[in-house]
């Protein structure tokens, strides 16, 4: 892990237009990435993590959305919001891959996994049909296709699962790119393939120096894989730091439950622990902290103010009026 | 390859589909009230001659023993022979085949070489003032009847403009595609509005789907993610939509037929109903119905070979 | 792409938020008022003949134009509306109904039922249906009824195919499986369940549906088996008015705009109706 | 187990016909969903079902509901067998059974307000009157921790966590002996997926009701469960009460299964070699023991014959296994890959 | 010189002239087969066909034609073998449709090539005429016999103007000049194309865009307009057709003679001639058309007066009077004229209700009396009035023509005129007949009107007799 970031991240807002109203998706997220960093991005369903990536990919889903503010820093200095469509997808694949969670639908059904590795590589690449199917042969190989010269021909629908995952990950190295950023890669998978595709990523930064944005909503998979974690609630970043650092002395008080939430931890019997309350729905965000309605050490000021993502220890971040532990760590 | 298996077996499953259409046909047609025997004699004649006509068609047997032969003679590879025209009914439909199956294939050209321009049109620029233009020439087109749109081309294009004849049908090849182009686009553009309607919905939706998303984040431009990811993609439920047209279109080559004086397979079933000429009937019947089937069969065929993830 | 469309999208909306549903819905309304109040609106009898004045020129006495019996085009193109939203409505209805009640029995049912069914769409589906609505109201006799038998016998099969399909997938959905599980009767299940979540694509399809029907008509006017003369139908009115195509263009022009209008009026509900159900043809 | 049998599963078989090969006239085949499942179930105890995606799980709860096809086997609840009853035996299965579905909006029908749905089911089953039926539907609200202020409400506006609930209270409306419930919190967030979890242990010990708890996720099991069974590709490998599983599994399924969870726990690291490849079709099993081509420990053996199903409150199908006929002293499994855990430098 | 593009309604169905009995083939037959004896022009005299000359024997069964020395298409001599071949087919073949009419020959000699003898059961008045039937058209024994009926009737041997070069089924009939036809020196035209264009519009736009020479059925409606265009000519040539309203005498009140002829004065027919036909029309009077043989110039014409026809249903008691109208679907001008009688007749107090049938069926409710009124037409195929006499007077058939008429002072009238040989006896009969047909209104003449057709302006010669025969043999295209 290098110190010099590849992909910078400042105060990302993305808002939801339509309908006559407008409302804020993506509140000013700001993150680093470095070079051969697993960065984890957890978080309840709606939160938005899958919104940040597809924001700095510029691939918002719908026309309805739109980037409302902040950049994303290349490690050339070029910010990917204000690119060109051309140098866009220059970037796209070149720079940075994209694995989705639902590879059924993320590979074009009616063309041949082989086709659309090689594809991507033509068009990066500049090279020959030959040669982009003996480099797509390679990749396949790499991500762990038994016998990729047959399987290569196969559709979507022909693979299982995990080799689905697999073929995803695959497309998205195509053209060896910087930056990985995998939305829920293993959740649709079960735990022992899941295993798998952890140990393959594993595997990936280790021998290429890929950089890892890894979403999931698995505090365990993130305990299991990442370096850095950043958690989300409703939009907003609200914890951010070293995996260790935010999984063993969560600082805010809804990392601190979730990760108390994890049912499997000591194998006890009796109650599990629980957050109250539901999340948040995007048109409807309580004021100032968006957590404070299902928090236990809310305030008057947490109702009325926002807290800011501030620095509690070194690397680790925290957006909480009340951070969790620091008059204890502050006695010791 | 095993996909196309269905192939070998699909038509052993037409059996029961043509046994129905043949009843069909058979029952429905004796049901309509009017005597053959009388209209091939008129008015002017004599209850002994309409015996005699009936005997000699064997119109006096009863109904089973008439349906008997009517299936020996399927059997035989024949059709019965024609009470109006008193030729045997497959020679009729084999010198009328061809100008209906050129009116439907043309039609079904032009409407795809219209069809696909626009819709790929106005679902990349979905909102411009070019997409409101395509849906709200399309969701019109939809509403003219095809014996008044005829005529109005016939008008322009023949009578003003004077580039196409006014009907029939022609005996070279160009002089077919010279006289065909009108009731083809006749035909053709209410197609067209059908399916600029269905091709540009499956194309926004296929332009928003995951694999589409997905194919962006690799980099390609937007004309590659378009025709080689989105369009592909959105031809199937097109196919599937043109299969279950075909009826209509025929349906259609009844009334074209008849207004652009093309000899073909739909005047030759107006006539015949008309003047109850239950050979001629039945025959066309269970050609169409025969066509209608097979069309379907085709459509299956491509949708197997545009769409790996279709078994049949 | 959607990024970009997002920062530099230029859209030209309809005029305020008028969409598909409300101007289908405002096209049709207007049809529907001008149908019931065709004699107030009507400046003249629809069937009177009145040699003095036959085959006019649109004018201030005949804003539309005569026919060739000196019918005013105007009232005739009013009081159609009455016969052709009848016709629309009527000939819609009843496949309508027919088809929902076999498409539901032979989705939820499956086994030999489905078997028959879906062999009886086939065949039926196999015959062109115009030709098969010849041979209907050729039996019947023609005229309104008849048509009306006609598109029942015919247009069933759509419905039927549509329903069946939603059924099939529907009745493997949790909820039905959860009303099963909860000991609901079969009845129960299949109308209070399934069918109001299966019946929203036929509905959507019946707007479009309408249209054909129309057409259909019309075509079948062309043919000569239309309704009774000397009723206003729009499809009759054009099918008559042919032979004067070329001298007295009003008498098709007209009402070949009225059935367009109405066609579009339908087609954009249906497209409108589609879009706010969320079901696609 | 000391309380009555409430449901008893025997020898429960499940096929689905395929479609047939070769122009329709090859030979008939079959996928075996399910097969030779023996399972029992006694009241207020919960019995978990883990296994991977399409190992025949939600097809095996769908049997013993008679919400699916059923091939073979006997139901017994509570001694009468419901496999094939018909009219009024079937009417008290489902008067006394219940099913909690996995997508919470999916389960509902997004036409009818939380009052219909729940009235629905009190009117079918004639559990109130009109008068009483909405008391009855506030009372099950708070049964399930819901305010009666949402009785107006459809699915579509609700949460998902609210509509599980709601799925919940429609199921003990018809106030059930045996629930089965089917990957029910796979679909809810991880905040409330505990609320559910505890709300159904609650409702297990106050209502002494039967569970079958359908679950992908061995941690939600071990919490929730008094016994577990292991499925894999339709049948069952391994049974017994949970902590003894969680402990010492005696199938490597199992084992693996249990290494693959990812833990935040450093003495829990995932495998370095993780268990190879998927599990295969079931359309053509392999032979023998359906786990040998991913089985690190496999001997030829496996290759031929299908492990019996051995042991005693704790069994399992593995020729390894305690009771097995290569382990008839009853040691543990042997080790497979040394047990390295923890691969990464610990930074705090 | 030229090839004449003629388009009209349909397509034939045939060149068997025994196997039809439809207008559209008869009149390709006339182009294409010789008869015995032919109408000429005028539509009301016979003259020497292939029959040079005829004799007549005294008891007026015995016919004795001389053959004229001509030759069929494919070179062979026409003799009296082929005459009697061909009057043997429509008289005795199973796929006769003209046999009954035929009956009355008893039997035919051929003494030498030249000669036929016909003997008749009796003396027949008609005979003669219906020799010119194109039916009885000659067509060639030899030929026949070596080719088969089918093949024939697809291609036939011709023994008139024109022989059939190519027939595409739906499409066309291809005619070319027939060089061995005895009067091939007359024939001017290189050839002529029967085209079919069903739609009455599309077939008037493909003159008017000068695709075709000429077009038939002109509609009503159209014929100002083409008169019109300088490069057009329309001819509205002498037909024997006439419309009329067919009565169910066998229906209620419709049984009275008064109810009848006040339905006869309620009709405005001039309005009729007005509306429908363009003012092409004629006012009809009598069931013999106008131009006809033995037609009645002075028959009784009942004035319109609803107010009148109105008392005389009071009188009748038939006040109120409902009845039921069948209309032929499909055809306009049938459509229009029974929207315009349910408006004349409204004010005379009927109410009558339209019930719209497709045509094949309103014959079957015609004959079996399901009706009140109706409209037909009669277009003549003979020369004779006996034909139409004894089909709608006669009581012969169909209930005289399905009105269910019943004087049987008239059916004596009938039968005796048809015997009759001595022209004047017979011509003052059928004029007796024309007047008590009016005086019981068997049914209500409507109007005459011509046959309508259009060529180019460089045609010339373009005739169609009342009968329906086109002389294509004196047509020039220039
Ligand atoms: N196409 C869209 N239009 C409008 N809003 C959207 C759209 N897609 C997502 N959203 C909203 O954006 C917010 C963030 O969604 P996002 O998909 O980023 O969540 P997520 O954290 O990835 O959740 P999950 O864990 O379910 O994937 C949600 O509140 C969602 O409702
Ligand atoms: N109706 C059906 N027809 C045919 N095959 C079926 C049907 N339902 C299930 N199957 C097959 O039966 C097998 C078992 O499916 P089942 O849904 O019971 O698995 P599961 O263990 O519940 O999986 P998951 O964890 O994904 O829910 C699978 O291979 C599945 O494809
Ligand atoms: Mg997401
Ligand atoms: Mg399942
Ligand atoms: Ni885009």
């Amino acid at each position: 892990m290098t110190d010099a970031p590849i992909l910078t991240v400042n105060n990302l807002s993305v808002a939801y237009e339509g309908g006559g109203t407008s409302h804020t998706i993506i509140d000013g997220v700001s993150f680093t990435l470095r070079r051969g960093e697993i960065l984890g991005i957890v978080g309840e369903s709606g939160s938005g993590k899958s919104m940040t990536c597809r924001a700095l990919m510029r691939l918002l889903p719908s026309s309805r959305l739109r980037v409302t503010g902040g950049s994303v820093w290349l490690e050339d200095g070029r910010d990917v919001l204000s690119l060109s469509q051309g140098e866009l997808t220059q970037v796209r694949g070149r720079r940075i891959g994209m694995i989705f969670q639902n590879p059924a639908s993320h590979l074009d059904p009616v063309m041949s996994i082989g086709r659309q590795i090689a594809e991507s590589i033509r068009h990066h690449r500049k090279i020959g049909r030959k040669e982009a199917w003996a480099r797509m042969l390679d990749i396949l190989r790499q991500v762990g296709i038994p016998d990729p010269e047959s399987r290569a021909n196969a559709y979507t629908h022909e693979f299982s699962g995990g080799m689905r995952q697999r073929a995803m990950i695959a497309v998205a190295l195509a053209c060896d790119p910087d930056i990985l950023i995998a939305d829920e890669p293993t959740t649709a998978l079960d735990v022992t393939v899941q295993a798998q595709i952890l140990r393959l990523l594993q595997q990936l930064r280790d021998e290429r120096g890929l950089s890892i944005i890894f979403i999931t909503h698995d505090l365990g998979v993130v305990y299991q894989l990442c370096d850095t974690v950043a958690v989300m609630y409703a939009g907003r970043l609200c914890e951010y730091g070293a995996m260790h650092e935010v999984i063993h002395r969560p600082r805010h008080h809804y990392t601190a439950g979730l990760v108390a939430c994890q049912p499997g931890s000591e194998g006890g019997t009796g109650r599990v622990h629980t957050i109250p309350g539901q999340p948040p729905s995007p048109g409807d965000m309580p004021p100032g902290c968006r957590f404070h309605p299902r928090c236990g050490a809310a305030d008057a000021l947490c109702a009325a103010r926002q807290p800011p993502l501030r620095e509690t220890h070194e690397g680790h971040a925290c957006a909480c009026h009340h951070p969790v532990g620091i008059e204890a760590e502050a006695e010791a | 390859m095993s996909r196309y298996r269905f192939v070998l077996y699909r038509p052993f499953q037409l059996i029961p589909v043509l046994i129905g259409i043949s009843i069909i046909t058979f029952v429905l047609i004796r049901s309509i009230p009017g005597d053959p025997a009388r209209v091939l004699l008129g008015p002017r004649t004599t209850e002994s001659a309409l015996a005699r006509v009936r005997e000699q068609f064997g119109l006096d047997e009863p109904l089973w023993l008439q349906y008997f032969y009517f299936v020996k003679n399927l059997f035989k590879g024949e059709l019965g022979k024609s009470i109006l025209y008193k030729v045997d009914v497959l020679k009729l439909i084999a010198t009328r085949i061809e100008p209906t199956l050129v009116l439907v294939i043309g039609s079904v050209l032009l409407a795809l070489l219209i069809a696909t321009p626009m819709a790929a049109i106005a679902a990349r620029r979905r909102g411009s003032w070019a997409d409101h233009l395509i849906r709200i020439i399309s969701t019109a087109g939809l509403g003219f009847p095809a014996f008044w749109l005829a005529i109005m081309l016939i008008l322009l294009f023949s009578v003003q403009l004077g580039w196409f004849p006014v009907t029939g049908y022609g005996r070279t090849f160009w002089e077919k595609v010279h006289h065909m182009t009108l009731p083809c686009l006749t035909t053709g553009l209410a197609l067209a509005a059908v399916l600029t309607r269905n091709l540009r919905a499956s194309i926004l939706a296929e332009l928003q789907s995951d694999q589409a998303t997905a194919a962006r984040a690799r980099g390609l431009p937007e004309n590659v993610v378009f025709w080689r990811h989105v369009v592909p993609n959105s031809l199937v439920p097109t196919v599937n939509l043109l299969a279950v047209n075909i009826g209509w279109l025929i349906s259609g080559s009844v009334v074209i037929e008849t207004v652009f004086a093309i000899p073909g397979m739909g005047q030759l079933l107006i006539r015949g109903i008309f003047t109850r000429d239950y050979m001629v009937v039945q025959g066309v019947a269970m050609v169409f119905a025969c066509a209608t089937v097979l069309v379907n069969f085709l459509a299956d065929i491509l949708t197997v070979t545009i769409d790996p993830r279709v078994k049949l | 792409m959607s990024g970009t469309r997002a920062i530099s999208a230029r859209r030209i909306r309809w005029p305020g938020t008028v969409t598909p549903l409300v101007l289908g819905a405002a096209i049709l309304l207007t049809w529907l008022l001008i149908a019931l109040f065709a004699p107030l609106l009507a400046p003249y009898d629809p069937i009177y003949q009145d040699a003095a004045v036959r085959l006019q020129p649109p004018s201030w006495a005949h804003p539309l134009g005569t026919d060739n019996f000196g019918r005013d085009i105007l009232s005739r193109v009013i009081w159609a509306a009455r016969i052709d939203l009848q016709i629309a409505v009527f000939g819609v209805v009843f496949p309508f109904v027919i088809g929902t009640v076999a498409g539901s029995i032979s989705g939820f049912f499956g086994g030999w039922v489905d078997t028959i069914f879906m062999r009886v769409i086939d065949v039926v589906l196999a015959f062109p249906f115009l030709v098969l609505m010849l041979a209907i109201i050729t039996i019947t006799g023609p005229g309104l009824g008849s048509f009306y038998i006609a598109m029942a016998l015919v247009g069933w099969v759509s419905y039927a195919r549509l329903i069946r399909a939603q059924f099939l997938v529907l009745k493997n959905s949790d909820f039905a499986m959860a009303a099963v599980s909860l000991g609901y009767s079969n009845s129960r299940v299949m109308f209070r369940h399934i069918m109001p979540n299966a019946i929203l694509s036929s509905v959507v399809f019946s707007m479009s549906d309408a249209v054909l029907v129309l057409l259909n008509g019309a075509a079948i006017s062309y043919l000569g088996l239309g309704v009774q003369p000397p009723v206003a139908e729009w499809g009759i009115m054009i099918a008559e008015g042919q032979g004067f195509i070329t001298s007295a263009w009003w008498i098709t022009t007209f009402p070949g705009i009225a059935i367009v209008t109405l066609a579009m009026g339908f087609s954009l509900l249906a497209d409108g109706l589609g879009e706010a159900l969320g079901v696609r043809e | 187990m000391s309380a009555p049998v409430l449901l008893d599963v025997r020898n429960l078989s499940v096929k689905f016909p395929m479609a047939r090969s070769r122009m329709g006239l090859g030979p008939r085949r079959s996928l075996n969903a399910v097969s030779d499942v023996s399972m029992r179930v006694a009241a207020g105890e919960t019995v978990g079902l883990v296994g991977e995606s399409g190992s025949g799980k939600s097809t095996f709860g769908r049997a013993i509901l008679r919400l699916g096809e059923l091939t073979r086997g006997e139901v017994l609840l509570d001694g009468q067998d419901m496999a094939r009853a018909r009219g009024e035996d079937l009417a008290r299965l489902r008067r006394e059974t219940a099913m909690i579905f996995q997508d919470p909006y999916g389960s509902l029908n997004p036409r009818l307000t939380v009052r219909q749905a729940i009235g629905e089911v009190l009117h079918v089953h004639g559990k109130k009157g009109a008068a009483g039926r909405d008391a009855r539907i506030v009372e099950l609200l708070e049964l399930v921790g819901l305010d009666a202020t949402l009785m107006d409400r459809r699915p579509g506006d609700l949460s998902g966590g609210q509509c599980q609930r709601i799925g919940i209270a429609r199921a003990l409306a018809i106030e059930p002996r045996l629930i089965v419930a089917d990957e029910c919190v796979a679909a809810l967030d991880v905040s409330i997926q505990g609320q559910i979890i505890n709300l159904l242990m609650e409702l297990g010990q106050r209502m002494h009701l039967g569970m079958i708890f359908i679950a992908h996720d061995l941690a939600m099991v071990r919490r929730l469960c008094d016994r577990i069974a292991v499925m894999y590709l339709g049948r069952i490998v391994e049974e017994g009460p949970t902590e003894q599983v969680f402990k010492a599994p005696r199938h490597p399924y199992t084992r693996s299964l249990i290494e693959a969870i990812p833990e935040i726990d450093p003495a829990r690291m995932l495998p370095s070699a993780p268990l190879p490849g998927e599990p295969p079709s079931p359309v053509n099993l392999p032979e023998g023991c359906a786990f040998h081509p991913r089985c690190p420990l496999a001997r030829s053996e496996c290759r031929t014959a299908v492990p019996p199903f051995v042991g005693g409150a704790h069994r399992a199908a593995c020729i390894l296994a305690p009771g097995g006929r290569l382990n008839e002293v009853g040691e543990n499994l042997p080790e497979t890959t040394p047990a390295t855990p923890t691969e990464r430098i610990e930074t705090c | 010189a030229g090839v004449l593009t003629i388009g009209r309604r349909e397509d034939g169905t045939t060149f068997d002239p025994i196997a039809t009995a439809q207008n559209i083939d008869f009149w390709v037959f006339a182009n294409v087969y010789d008869v015995l004896v032919r109408v000429d022009k005028s539509g009301t005299k016979l003259e020497p066909g292939l029959a040079e000359s005829w004799d007549v024997s005294e008891d007026g069964a015995t016919y004795t034609f001389k053959m004229r020395d001509a030759k069929f298409s494919d070179g062979s001599q026409i003799t009296s073998e082929d005459a009697k071949f061909s009057l043997e087919r429509i008289r005795d073949d199973e796929g006769s449709l003209w046999s009954d009419s035929y009956q009355i020959i008893e039997n035919m000699e051929t003494p030498d090539p030249q000669t036929l003898v016909v003997k008749l059961s009796g003396p027949s008045a008609p005979f003669l005429a219906s020799l010119a039937m194109p039916g009885a058209s000659i067509i060639s024994k030899a030929g026949m016999e070596e080719m088969g009926v089918e093949a024939y009737a697809e291609r036939p041997i011709a023994s008139g103007a024109f022989l059939v070069a190519d027939w595409l089924r739906g499409d066309r009939v291809i005619l070319e000049k027939n060089p061995s036809f005895w009067e091939a020196d007359r024939v001017r035209l290189d050839g002529v194309e029967w085209i079919s264009i069903p739609d009455d519009n599309t077939r008037i736009l493909k003159v008017q865009a000068g695709e075709i020479d000429a077009a038939i059925f002109v509609p009503f409606a159209r014929i100002e307009d083409l008169k019109a265009d300088p490069n057009l000519k329309v001819h509205l040539d002498q037909s024997t057709r006439e419309d009329h309203l067919l009565i169910n005498h066998a229906s209620g009140e419709l049984s009275k003679k008064e109810v009848r002829q006040a339905i006869d004065m309620a009709i405005d027919k001039q309005a009729i001639v007005d509306a429908v036909t363009f003012g092409i029309g004629e006012v009809a009077y009598s069931y013999i058309p106008k131009g006809s043989l033995y037609h009645y110039e002075d028959n009784l014409q009942r004035p319109h007066d609803p107010q009148k026809a109105k008392e005389m249903l009071a009188e009748a008691g038939a006040d109120g009077l409902t009845l039921d109208y069948l209309v032929n679907a499909g055809d306009q001008v049938d459509e229009q004229i029974a929207v315009l009688l349910q408006q004349q007749l409204g004010e005379a107090g009927i109410t009558v209700n339209l019930q719209k049938m497709d045509p094949s069926q309103t014959w079957d409710m015609l004959v079996a009396g399901e009706y009140d009124l109706s409209v037909m037409y009669w277009t003549k195929d003979v020369i004779d009035p006996d034909q139409k006499t004894t089909f709608v007077l006669g009581h012969d058939s169909n209930n005289n023509y399905m009105t269910n008429y019943n004087n049987p002072e008239v059916k004596d009238l009938v039968a005796a005129a048809r015997v009759e040989m001595d022209e004047a006896k017979r011509e003052t009969m059928y004029v007796d007949l024309q007047k008590m047909a009016k005086e019981d209104v068997n049914w209500i003449d409507l109007y005459y009107s011509p046959y309508r057709n259009v060529t180019q302006s460089n045609i010339e010669g373009f005739y169609q007799n009342p009968l329906g025969r086109f002389f294509l043999e004196d047509t020039i295209k220039n």
